[in-house]
């Protein structure tokens, strides 16, 4: 069981390892800042894919309303910097603990519902959420918050985005995260292995949740202004693309969708009549080919690369 | 086992995708010495996309007249265009974009007043002028009653309109009530009603109900019905061009025969062509600039040679926005964007397509006067001039 | 007008938007029925539709009917197209992969159609003139009747096939069972091909219809009506033809009834509000049964 | 006198106006493994629902261990020590053998969430536990070689040894198997039968199967309830039982 | 009398499972044959395989000398097989007469169904009175007949039936077991799956014993149903 804990402590090193020549890139200005807001924005996006994927993928738990808990943590963290001057670190844990406590009262009811049921219920209450927020003269409705002190920056999302990993990861690992793996799989044996299925459909939903309440509130400290429009259902199916690309329970398949959707979006830019054109036949084309996504339920822990550079097997 | 060739295969493409991000993060270079780069930051995909391209149109000739009469002492303008999707998040991302890897030493765009305002922190932490061409809410230039530097507009500002239609509402059509019907999902829409209340009830009348819908909707008779009831003298409507059409289109349907007041979300053939000549009568609205005006004339001649079709108000405006970047450019004399800067706040008696502008140093704004126009049997008609009030 | 008066006119408003929404919702409900695939993609047929209805009046200078006519017929075979290319090759792949392609097909019809007609907003000629009849104090224009009629007239069509034709038997059969449909000698490509090409005309009919009231189409377009059919047809109880109508129907007249009494801005909410507390309390919708799975 | 372990009394539930088990009357002593047969369609898997509280019974009273478990939710019958399989087998596919294994231990984890989110406390000792405890159920099953296969490629004989090194995990004092031996050759029937007894020796378990291979059930039950249109038509022993014309007619039809 | 179906040395797999292993059987013109076995014995497998609803992996399966295994189901009906699924499956949500209709689905000729139908009428009363009532409001005895009905209605020369006793009442069993041999009278070749061996067996000529995906037993109906090597078979002893 040592393997874990080294493991661990690789995949940390390497990460910090990965963290110095960015962040040094970005300081010396090799990377430039259009670059280094698309790390930013990658690494947002891997927040949001990942605690979606441990709803979407780990517990099989349809939802199309991931953009709606972006929105809240979003607007709870910019109402906590600006109208009461609070840290931003401050900030990014009421978003999580708003949204989190919001997926937790959604998802008591609404988790009852399966398949398509879910995923209608779920994108309609991501809109509910967000036409609220559009109402609310208190954030700027409609119009969007305007005056947001730019916090966001590539050492706070990197570091960020390596906790949420941390988490999401250590939690699949564990009891808790097979039992709701084992509700993916066959919620019927699950129920019969003695796992409590409301009370761990319900936990998957709220810790994906305060997740994307995190990234949120990264979001919305990013751009100076937020409005509600960048919360539609339209941006829980691009997370939802990310995850399924990448491969339901995988995180390191959601964490190479964040990085592809995010790319070729940025790549394509120079052609915005082609860019959603290629975009939508590279969806289907994956679906035909890979409906498995990218990595399927692999991780790169477990692959043949990464084991022999490290010298390291299966323990039998 | 694990690893699949088709796996090996998808992570060496992801590899060279990184590595390719890396690499092209490399190349923003500066620009060759040749040309002068500018930049536009245009919503050209997305729901605001049909204003942004408009614009982009406008902006598009004038740099091409200007690189044809000889561009600025011998260098020709280079327009690199990115699109930011109509989204603020964009904007930020497309204005990053332009500053870091194209090099470019001052923006035009984007249209809208949200995306300006994300627009506006990267430019200035970057020190690269901006002009707006469109976004006429106050705050686009001015933050905490203090003037952004880098932040200039081409068109005139929100408060502008407001008090010139209230005050021709409560004057010229002695209307005592009104009516507010504003799509809340714009700035624009919510400060122009705000200030048209503030003046019309201090010359006397009241706006008795306010009422709100988002931009694209489709059905708007609900809320014309309990509009209709309300029976007020005349109907306020600051919007754009597309939800506007169908707005009278079905006020008129249900019997609504109130006078209707706009702005310059009206200006373009195309409310008429949705609402109907006739359905249109009875309604003003106050814009840039009048075609007969001097300076509009050449620019729709020249315009419609380019295009094959009219210019509505957008292009117009984005034309303005590129007249007054070639002067500036001219004016400075290098791309150095502190020079580019210093030469549009000091623009002076620039003859553009709508209008003789002065840039105002304290605000940014340009000083320009507003027209009023009527909509009579499908032709414009004009109404009046009215110069700023202060 | 009191209180009465304005609400039996936000009821005729209602009626004739939610008119719209059941024919979308009708394709909906069929695809659903068949396969079950929840076919983000509709909306954008349906926009598709409006489109060619636009081109038959204006470069072909037809007038409303034949219009009408030949955007189903041209939309219905693109329904079919679609269903071949795209979601065929995926009939037993997991159901999220098929609706992922679906999202995809949904973008694809959205982009490329604003590549071949552009993103600007066409104006839809008048083809009706919109005269307004007052029925007492009420308001109905033209249009309305125009729209409520052609709805009325399209859903007895499709009962009739539905209920009394070969093809339409067999689809209710294959929605029913399709393993017993095909023990009947029914090919059930066939009538999965045929059920799209069904649900896409009326789709382009609902197209059409909101080109002629509205006067206004565009590229994306599809995206909320889609969404608002969906619902519809989940509120009616998925599968279920009259469900489709009647969920259509109960959501215009909720959002006129939202968009008149309380305000606009929460006309979407209120119809999402509507559909999850339906979903909670019948999760098979109004006209659903209750199913559980056997163990 | 053994002790009973479950009794059931006068259950019925009724689907839609028919009753799908009727006046159901039975226990089972501690340490009995007994069978549960009859015709298709007799009500058999109906019975296991009711015990495990995936159906409600409409009435009567179902007491596992001197304490009534009616309206106890499945997981928590589970938790009080009654596991079974699947008549259709319920695997957790695309998991591995031993993730299907280490899943069951779920009731018996004691580490929280923070020890789990931060790797501290009880998670590497309890995660060595289960992962040890899990091989060791494996090894018994002959599963240990297939351990980080993906189950769903397992032959399919394997696949019920599975579901029952699963519900083992569990620790549960009754197993409830449904057709253990479904789509089973003679030969691993006969396996399975021999590691039905030898379990139930070696984990004291209580055990009641449903089955429809004769050889299995005559082989090892020591009693056996028969069951037709959901009532209890006969109990006994397995020779009992085969004579039984009621039993004989019930399966091989009454008119001849 | 010549071979009517041939089955030769199938193999059939669901998933993982291999459910049929090297089966042959024939059915003769004008035979009922009858397939008995425990459950999970593989009988209605058989039965799907015929029909053309799963694939054999291996093996041919040949009608009136035509090569079948493979072809889709819709396709198998025209050649002249028709089945009655296990559990009846009718379609609910349809009338009586919708279903009857639609086992005439694949024929074009107006006037040879309407006289199909009144000999399915003729044969089943009960559903005469019922023709406009949904098939899903019928009683379990009702429902087999309308089932049968329907696969009579493509006017087979082969009908599968399987277990058309299941959770019936003995006396509608026996009931339904005469209609059976009715129809075989007037000259359809019938291929029954069954549970209730005794009674299959009492109207069936040739008879078939499966165990486990294989044939462990077969012979005249008679011989079998006097032997106690059935009994052994589904009671084991």
């Amino acid at each position: 069981m040592n393997l874990l804990r080294k493991n661990d402590l690789i995949m940390l090193g390497l990460s910090l390892v990965i963290f110095a020549i960015l962040q040094v890139l970005i300081t010396t200005k090799v990377l430039t800042s259009f670059w280094e807001l698309n790390l930013i924005i990658i690494g947002i996006n891997v927040i949001m894919a990942v605690s979606l994927n441990l709803i979407n993928g780990y517990t099989g738990q349809f939802s199309l309303g991931h953009a709606g808990f972006m929105a809240v943590g979003a607007y709870t963290g910019v109402v906590m910097t600006t109208f009461f001057h609070l840290p931003f670190i401050v900030a990014i844990i009421a978003g999580a603990v708003l949204a989190g406590l919001l997926g937790f009262l959604i998802g008591l009811p609404t988790l009852r519902l399966r398949g398509d049921y879910l995923a209608i219920a779920t994108l309609g209450l991501g809109e509910i959420i967000r036409i609220v927020i559009m109402n609310l003269d208190y954030v700027g409705g409609a119009a969007g918050f305007k005056g947001i002190t730019h916090h966001t920056n590539f050492a706070w999302v990197f570091l960020i985005m390596l906790f949420t990993l941390f988490v999401i990861k250590n939690f699949v690992n564990s009891s808790h995260g097979r039992a709701c793996i084992a509700i993916r799989e066959n919620e019927i044996a699950a129920e019969a292995m003695g796992i409590n299925t409301t009370k761990y459909k319900v936990m998957a939903f709220t810790i994906g949740a305060a997740f994307a309440g995190v990234a949120g509130c990264l979001f919305g400290h990013n751009f100076y202004i937020i409005s509600p429009g960048s919360f539609t259902f339209l941006a829980s199916f691009n997370y939802l693309i990310m995850v399924v690309m990448g491969g339901l329970g995988s995180i390191t398949g959601s964490i190479a969708g964040a990085f592809v959707v995010t790319f070729i979006s940025a790549v394509l830019a120079p052609w915005p009549e082609f860019r959603m054109i290629i975009y939508a036949l590279a969806l289907i084309l994956l679906m035909f080919y890979r409906p498995q996504g990218l990595f399927g339920y692999m991780e790169v822990t477990s692959m043949g690369i990464f084991r022999r550079i490290f010298k390291r097997g299966h323990e039998s | 086992m694990f690893f699949s060739k088709k796996l090996r295969l998808a992570s060496a493409v992801l590899g060279v995708a990184m590595l390719s991000t890396v690499f092209a993060g490399c190349g923003g270079d500066s620009g060759s010495s040749d040309e002068f780069k500018v930049g536009a930051n245009i919503e050209m995909t997305g729901n605001q996309a049909n204003y942004g391209n408009a614009g982009l149109e406008g902006l598009r000739l004038a740099i091409k007249e200007a690189n044809e009469a000889g561009g600025i002492n011998g260098k020709q303008i280079k327009l690199v265009e990115a699109d930011n999707k109509s989204e603020s998040a964009e904007a930020v991302n497309a204005a990053t974009k332009l500053i870091s890897d194209d090099g470019v030493k001052v923006i035009v765009g984007p249209a809208v007043t949200a995306n300006v305002i994300a627009e506006s922190q990267v430019a200035t932490d970057n020190k690269v002028p901006v002009i707006a061409f469109a976004a006429t809410n106050p705050d686009v230039t001015v933050e905490n009653g203090a003037v952004k530097p880098y932040i200039f507009r081409s068109c005139f500002i929100d408060p502008q309109q407001g008090t010139v239609m209230a005050q021709f509402a409560s004057k010229e059509l002695k209307a005592k009530t009104a009516v507010m019907y504003i799509d809340s999902s714009s700035d624009y829409s919510k400060s122009l009603g705000k200030v048209f209340q503030e003046t019309f009830e201090a010359a006397g009348g009241k706006v008795v109900m306010q009422e709100s819908f988002l931009a694209k909707d489709q059905d708007f008779k609900a809320a014309l019905t309990k509009i209709k009831a309300a029976n007020a003298d005349v109907i306020f409507i600051p919007a754009y061009y597309e939800e506007v059409g169908k707005i009278v289109k079905q006020a008129r349907e249900i019997g609504i025969t109130a006078t209707m007041l706009g702005t310059d979300g009206w200006d373009d053939p195309k409310v008429a062509d949705i609402a109907g000549a006739s359905a249109l009568n009875n309604t003003y609205f106050s814009t840039h600039y009048f075609a007969e005006d001097p300076g509009a004339k050449s620019f729709i001649d020249s315009f419609t040679k380019e295009y094959g079709h009219a210019p509505n108000v957008f292009a117009a405006l984005g034309y303005d926005a590129g007249k007054l970047l070639v002067d500036a450019l001219k004016r400075a004399g290098s791309d150095d964007p502190e020079a580019i800067r210093k030469a549009i706040e000091e623009t002076k008696d620039l003859q553009v397509a709508t209008a003789k502008v002065t840039m105002d140093p304290a605000t940014h704004n340009p000083i320009k006067d507003a027209i009023i126009i009527e909509n009579v049997d499908g032709k414009y008609v004009f109404k009046s001039r009215i110069a700023p009030s202060k | 007008m009191d209180f009465l008066h304005q609400f039996v006119q936000q009821l005729i408003n209602g009626v004739s938007l939610g008119s719209i929404y059941a024919l979308i919702a009708l394709g909906y409900t069929m695809i659903y029925g068949i396969i079950k695939l929840i076919n983000f993609a509709h909306g954008d047929i349906y926009m598709v539709g409006a489109y060619i209805g636009f081109f038959a009046i204006t470069r072909a200078g037809l007038s409303i009917v034949p219009a009408l006519l030949i955007s189903m017929v041209v939309t219905g075979i693109l329904g079919m197209i679609v269903e071949r290319l795209a979601y065929k090759p995926l009939r037993h792949a997991p159901r999220i992969s098929v609706l992922i392609t679906a999202i995809g097909v949904s973008f694809f019809l959205e982009y490329a159609s604003m590549y071949f007609v552009s993103p600007t907003p066409r104006t839809f000629p008048e083809v009706i003139p919109s005269v307004a009849f007052n029925v007492g104090p009420f308001i109905v224009n033209g249009q309305q009747m125009l729209i409520m009629g052609i709805t009325l007239v399209l859903m007895l069509i499709l009962t009739y096939i539905v209920q009394k034709t070969k093809l339409g038997k067999a689809m209710r059969a294959a929605s029913f069972d399709v393993e017993t449909a095909q023990l009947m000698g029914i090919n059930a490509d066939r009538v999965i091909s045929f059920t799209f090409c069904i649900g896409s005309a009326l789709a382009a009919a609902a197209g059409v219809l909101v080109g002629v009231y509205y006067n206004s189409i565009d590229p994306l377009m599809g995206i909320m009506p889609g969404l608002k059919a969906f619902v519809a047809a989940v509120l009616g109880g998925i599968g279920i033809l009259p469900g489709a109508v009647a969920g259509g129907i109960i959501l215009g007249v909720i959002e006129a009834l939202v968009s008149g009494f309380i305000s606009s801005t929460f006309r979407d909410a209120a119809a999402f509000a509507i559909l999850i507390l339906v979903l909670l309390f019948k999760p098979s919708g109004i006209f659903g049964k209750n199913t559980r799975e056997k163990v | 006198m053994s002790e009973v372990l479950l009794k059931a009394e006068n259950v019925s539930i009724v689907f839609g106006g028919l009753k799908a088990v009727s006046d159901f009357d039975f226990y089972i002593n501690k340490g009995e493994l007994i069978g549960l047969i009859g015709p298709n369609g007799a009500g058999k898997t109906t019975a296991f629902n009711l015990i495990t509280g995936v159906y409600q019974p409409t009435t009567g009273s179902i007491e596992f261990a001197g304490k009534s478990i009616v309206g106890k939710k499945p997981y928590e019958i589970t938790q009080r020590g009654i596991a079974r399989t699947f008549q259709n087998i319920r695997l957790f596919s695309e998991l591995t053998v031993l993730d299907n294994v280490k899943i069951a231990f779920h009731s018996h984890v004691k580490y929280g969430l923070a020890e789990t989110v931060f790797r501290v406390g009880r998670y590497f000792s309890e995660e060595k536990q289960i992962e040890e405890e899990s091989m060791k159920l494996l090894k018994i099953f002959k599963l240990d070689g297939h351990a980080y296969d993906q189950a769903k490629n397992l032959p399919y004989g394997a696949q019920r040894r599975l579901e029952i090194a699963r519900a083992l995990a569990a620790k549960p004092k009754l197993l409830l198997l449904d057709e253990p031996a479904a789509g089973m050759n003679p030969q691993e029937t006969k396996e399975l039968m021999e590691m039905i007894s030898w379990i139930r020796k070696e984990f004291g378990l209580t055990v009641l199967l449903i089955e429809h291979d004769m050889s299995l059930v005559m082989g090892i039950c020591e009693r056996i309830y028969v069951l037709e249109y959901g009532m209890i038509i006969a109990n006994g022993t397995p020779k009992e039982i085969q004579e039984n014309p009621e039993v004989i007619r019930a399966y091989l039809g009454g008119e001849a | 009398m010549g071979t009517m179906l041939t089955i030769n040395d199938i193999n059939v797999f669901y998933g993982a499972i291999h459910a049929i292993k090297g089966v042959s059987l024939e059915v003769n013109e004008g035979e009922i044959v009858t397939l008995i076995g425990a459950n999970g014995a593989g009988k209605s497998t058989i039965l799907r395989t015929i029909s053309g609803l799963l694939k054999p992996k291996t093996g041919s399966i040949q009608f009136e000398g035509q090569e079948i295994a493979g072809m889709p189901a819709h396709e198998i009906v025209k050649t002249g097989i028709s089945q009655v699924p296990e559990g009846r499956r009718i379609f609910a949500e349809m009338s009586v007469l919708e279903n009857l209709e639609l086992g005439a689905f694949t024929r074009k000729d107006k006037d040879g169904i309407k006289a199909d139908m009144e000999l399915v009428f003729e044969r089943f009363p009960r559903l005469k009175e019922r023709i406009g009532q949904l098939a899903g409001t019928l009683s379990g005895g009702e429902q087999q007949m309308l089932a049968m009905g329907r696969a009579l209605m493509s006017r087979p020369r082969l009908l599968l039936l399987d277990e058309p006793s299941m959770g019936l009442a003995p006396l509608l069993i026996k009931e339904i077991f005469t209609i059976i041999q009715d129809i075989n009278k007037t000259g359809t070749t019938v291929l029954l799956v069954e549970q209730n061996a005794n009674m299959a067996l009492s109207i069936a000529h040739r008879a078939y014993v499966l165990e486990t995906g294989r044939i462990t037993l077969s012979g005249d109906a008679k011989e079998l149903a006097a032997s106690d090597e059935v009994r052994k078979a589904y009671l084991g002893g």
